[in-house]
């Protein structure tokens, strides 16, 4: 389509040109390059338009693309979100933005009721993408801070995605744009702009598949299983253990949550024999559990140790420095609980 | 086919453009929803449809006036509409087939939802109906959003939403109208003002003089008519249609009516006036009013009536037997089509011998 | 108050003249008596009023105590629970019904962001029931037979309760209505009118706290955790486990799920060193999973097997027989699964 | 205080029945929000203030216009209201303290919220006032149940609750105006029709002529009014609330006005015409135009209002420095009030030794 021969403006051609791209930058080549790819791909969400978004994902898009495939939105995630189901049957692909992933609460209904049951219930494939930006550690209160995946991992019919690089959220990303089924798509606004994320990306069109985790960090003392901004702060616990214990972690990055690659898992345990599985989320119904309860159907034999998880408190997101940074998850609490199963 | 006898002589011109042959189709559609429900409250009765049962008494014209007005395919380039459980003359109109209903309701495995949905939440994008789900008021967005794809496209065609009294009130309507409305979709939300939301009577849902008054605050069009005058409501969907077609965008149409049976099988009605559903019987029901529309201004013969009639009865006959023959669904199909991929994992426990490590 | 000197009518006196009640008679009287006793409780929901409710628990009770404590709402999820959590604010104590728990999922967004959090954010306790008929086995398809509790069980302010029988039921509605919390309290239909659950209650006020699960029944050998109608489901593969092959199965009834009664299943499992935990809700993302992840991290050494479960599969629920009754958990798998365990 | 000087003898009487030491009050109310928001903007600059800052300059007068025609008591019996980010005049009218706002944007321990949560999210049943939640919406529900709960009780008190233009997009305005519209509750929504939702023309947000024009659908009271003219703001809440005092139930007032500044300090306001912000700075400023009749009418005089400018000041200064020797929260106060029972567990790695046994 005619769009597509037009040059590209500067923010979104960093990849194109060889210079690395931060993980906002990641995502919004991937966004850009599939409005180009597929006239069926379009955007909806509030002030995703002329002001680019709430964090800048889409900004030039409107420009390009028009007012018909760059769609801002009344404040209505119920309308926007159910909208998008119904293009998605008439073979649309539409990508939705939470502009805060918290406010995806709004539309609960509509995701778990009619967009996730829709091939079962033999209504046809809804092919859509949810994202906006998720996670805490920027002071951004209850409502501007949450991991709501949870929420939603137990809808069959779903998918889950929360990337934790540059490469994946760009890969992962496109894969969802391009698959048949709804992907919820978490990006930690964290990680937005974190200069250690960035990175020189493939220059080709890549697609990450949904589904298979990464394994961020070869160890064969013990595995940490994880995701998103956690990725990190267990890179850094890694590194503290290494230097101060000489312990070899290995780190699983899911990458997809849903579905959950369990053969990952288990390969890793079966041959650390000890699993952390650590999580931004609150303790109580983070995916730990299923994943300990996955553990013990598949390799119980081979634990050496409890699966034990370290997680944020069972307690909504403090807003004040001092309670959120007691209240999230820490690199020191990764530490010691690789210390004491370690030791087990 | 019926056989055609000549119209009287002094026939005045169908209202609208109907054509006399429209009109017949009409009554054929209304008669047959009227029928079909008569005949799944039988197959209720002896035990042979599986959950509940929903009637429509009272509300078929409506149903299958409003969706008269739909450019009707079945290459799945018409227009679509989205019905709610009482909206079956909506779909007989749409092209649904009877015997595909009477699938629905026995939970057969050639159903169109294969078992795994009930009522007529059943789709068909060739045909241009999509069923809704239970939550009300979520197919708002979702027709809106079809639309928009009409829109989106520059294709000519047009969604039409059912929604009822009751479900206004929900914010799924709301936010759906709402965001149709800004975007000059072209959709047509058919209110079915019937006066009751199971047991919940109109006062008790809204306070306003009327759901037509809605229309302002969402800057739509708004139109009421009196929903058991199958012409009138035709006339109105149809003006609603051809503004959305034009670009110009949603219209709410209100359709006063009156909800004669309870809110299913199991509802004895008891908080409902018996001489108030009598006076909607017996001096204000569509096919009787339509019949005698029909009848005075000469455009068919009482003949010619039966005859349809006649070919009514003889066709719900074969949908029963066939959908009888239908076969209840596999079991294992429970797995299948919740995503692209495969069948889901079979429980551990049903494997031979069980085996946690392949579940 | 004046309401209470009255005779109460024939439905709601069974208790009071020894006969024995159902599973739904038990809530009934909860209701009732509960109204009668505190002029702050108050019932909203949709049909609650003139019919009494779509399965007739609130029979009697808008003629009885009148249109300002028995409000028959509109179709208006959001709009009741937000008004519930007004007027428990202000001191109030709102009793809200879901017409079919499937729709608890319209006021996702006020309940968890909300209600909630109200207590954390200083806003306030929320003291408030959000009750209605949940779970399958009765041909309701995918929008009449849910089981959401997963839904919620990861947010912290809730309470979630799912009873099994009418002494448990009526005993934890009353308890739910006089705590400070908000709690959901999920009522299995299929339970509702089931002859096998008639039993006579205690003619004297009483209330089951919160937060204490029940041993169904005795055992040695293996320990199953479950709740609700798999309860019943268990109770009748135990008795088949003891006949065919002498197993002495305990059956731990959570009766609620949050929180979580952790001590009872740890105690429990740490002298039968076996763990099964069923539930009706879908596999992946269930509560098994927090409770192997429990029992992981203070009862590992104990277990002499893993940790395993019997759930239904992970798809919407079906409404076809032969489709819900393969898609459901049955006693059939129970007992299988209890043999694989006591035998591993 | 503010030493009196007397009025001009030929004052005009003030309108509404408002006394002149109420017009007085709400010009000191008026002024201290404004100055409290240049303050925390300050603050801001310097690094002092956590997370994002909202102003509303050129709206304070709608908010404490529109607050001030509550009962307004500190015992827990007057009337209540939630505000929205925007009000700070409404909160500062209804008993909110300057020094409290301070703590809250320092997220100090000492807080209405204990560092729990943000902005003016903050609560006082004794003052009247509840905090909004960011999901936008919420509160009207939850007004509307607090409105029910004077009507369960018989109390005369009103609930008065904010939505701005794009809140009224949601789901939850819809389904909380409408309940209390049906129970007819003493409830007051103020609709701040200032034009913007974030970078969201009000032309993208409903294709209403106006959002009055939503009140007949809800079967209410429906007034509009100049947002920038505080008297006539104060005279149509008055009147609203009146209404809702004497049983008349629900009213929408639409309060026209129009957000100076961007959504958020981060905000450029690029999509923003400068002229038309202009426009709205020098010729429609509500304080200016306040002043403007308060002069004219001779119901103050410059002296007069200079006195409370200088007070406000003060005010300020002092709030600052006691907000700035609060404590921040200690970190285990993140484990608190998360239900009626005690502290929820630490996490295991917190203990020392750690030990996943006692999570
Ligand atoms: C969100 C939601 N809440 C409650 C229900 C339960 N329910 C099913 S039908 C019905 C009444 C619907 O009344 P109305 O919208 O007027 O449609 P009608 O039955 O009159 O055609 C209710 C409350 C539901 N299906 N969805
Ligand atoms: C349900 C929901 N969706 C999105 C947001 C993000 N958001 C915060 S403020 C805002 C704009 C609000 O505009 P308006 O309602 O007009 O209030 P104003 O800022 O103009 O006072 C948006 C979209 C939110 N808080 N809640
Ligand atoms: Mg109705
Ligand atoms: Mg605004």
């Amino acid at each position: 389509m005619a769009t597509a021969t037009l040059t590209k403006p500067e923010h979104v051609r960093l990849t194109e040109e060889g210079k690395p791209v931060t993980f906002l930058e990641a995502i919004r080549e991937a966004l850009w390059e599939e409005l180009e790819r597929d006239p069926a791909v379009f955007l909806m969400g509030e002030d995703i338009g002329v002001y680019g978004g709430a964090f800048k994902v889409t900004e030039g898009m409107l420009e390009r693309f028009g007012a018909l495939r760059v769609i801002d939105t009344p404040i209505s995630e119920i309308g926007f979100t159910g909208a998008a189901a119904g293009a998605a049957h008439m073979g649309m692909r539409p990508v939705v933005e939470m502009q805060f992933i918290d406010f995806i609460s709004c539309a609960y209904d509509m995701i778990t009721n009619y967009v996730a049951t829709s091939r079962y219930r033999g209504s046809g494939a809804c092919p859509m993408v949810i994202r906006g930006p998720s996670g805490g550690f920027v002071r951004g209160g209850p409502f501007h801070s949450q991991n709501p995946e949870m929420a939603f991992f137990h809808t069959p019919g779903l998918n889950i995605v929360y990337p934790s690089t540059a490469r994946d959220a760009k890969g992962l990303l496109k894969a969802a744009i391009r698959g048949d089924d709804p992907v919820l798509f978490f990006e930690h606004k964290w990680l937005y702009r974190r200069p250690q994320l960035r990175e020189v990306l493939p220059a080709e069109d890549y697609v990450v598949p949904l589904g298979r985790a990464r394994t961020h960090r070869e160890g064969k003392d013990l595995t940490i299983v994880t995701y998103a901004a956690m990725v990190h702060k267990s890179q850094e616990a890694a590194e503290i253990l290494e230097k101060e214990d000489g312990l070899d972690v290995e780190i699983i990055d899911l990458r997809t949550l849903l579905p959950l690659d369990e053969d990952a898992i288990v390969e890793s345990v079966k041959r650390t024999n000890r699993l952390l599985v650590v999580h931004e989320d609150t303790r109580t119904g983070g995916i730990a559990g299923e994943i300990a309860m996955r553990v013990n159907e598949k390799a119980f034999a081979w634990l050496d140790a409890p699966v034990l998880r370290v997680a944020a408190a069972d307690a909504p997101i403090p807003y004040s420095p001092p309670l959120e940074d007691y209240f999230l998850p820490q690199t020191e609490d990764i530490v010691k609980a690789v210390r004491y199963l370690a030791s087990y | 086919m019926a056989k055609r006898t000549k119209a009287a002589p002094r026939a005045a011109a169908p209202p609208h453009g109907l054509t006399r042959e429209q009109l017949l189709e009409m009554y054929r559609f209304v008669r047959l929803t009227r029928a079909l429900e008569e005949k799944l409250e039988t197959l209720f009765k002896q035990g042979r449809v599986v959950g509940g049962l929903f009637r429509s008494l009272g509300q078929e014209g409506e149903s299958v006036a409003s969706a008269f007005a739909l450019r009707r395919r079945d290459d799945g380039t018409g227009d679509m509409l989205s019905p709610l459980i009482r909206n079956l003359g909506s779909m007989l109109t749409i092209g649904t087939k009877p015997v595909e209903v009477v699938r629905q309701y026995m939970a057969k495995g050639d159903s169109l939802a294969r078992g795994k949905e009930l009522n007529i939440h059943i789709t068909d994008f060739q045909r241009g109906f999509i069923g809704q789900i239970s939550p009300l008021g979520d197919l708002i967005p979702v027709m809106a959003g079809v639309a928009l794809t009409f829109k989106q496209r520059g294709e000519d065609r047009v969604a039409m939403v059912y929604i009822g009294d009751g479900a206004t009130s929900t914010g799924a309507f709301h936010e759906g109208v709402n965001f149709a409305a800004v975007q000059k979709l072209p959709l047509v939300v058919v209110v079915e003002a019937n006066q009751w939301a199971y047991s919940t009577p109109t006062r008790l849902q809204t306070a306003a003089r009327a759901f037509v008054d809605k229309a302002a605050g969402y800057g739509i069009a708004g139109e009421q008519v009196d929903g058991n005058d199958m012409l009138a409501v035709y006339g109105a969907a149809k003006r609603a249609v051809d503004r959305a077609r034009a670009g110009e965008g949603v219209t709410l149409l209100e359709v006063l009516t009156y909800r004669r049976k309870g809110h299913a099988q199991h509802d004895p009605q008891t908080y409902m006036d018996p001489a108030e559903i009598d006076r909607w019987a017996t001096g204000n029901d569509p096919i009787d009013r339509y019949v005698a529309a029909l009848l005075e201004n000469g455009w068919t013969s009482a003949d010619e009536l039966r005859a349809i009639d006649e070919g009514v009865d003889a066709e719900l006959e074969a949908a029963v037997d066939e959908a009888d023959r239908s076969p209840l669904p596999e079991p294992e199909e429970a797995l299948t089509d919740v995503h692209a991929g495969g069948p889901v994992n079979r429980p551990w426990t049903r494997l031979d011998p069980p085996d946690p490590t392949q579940a």
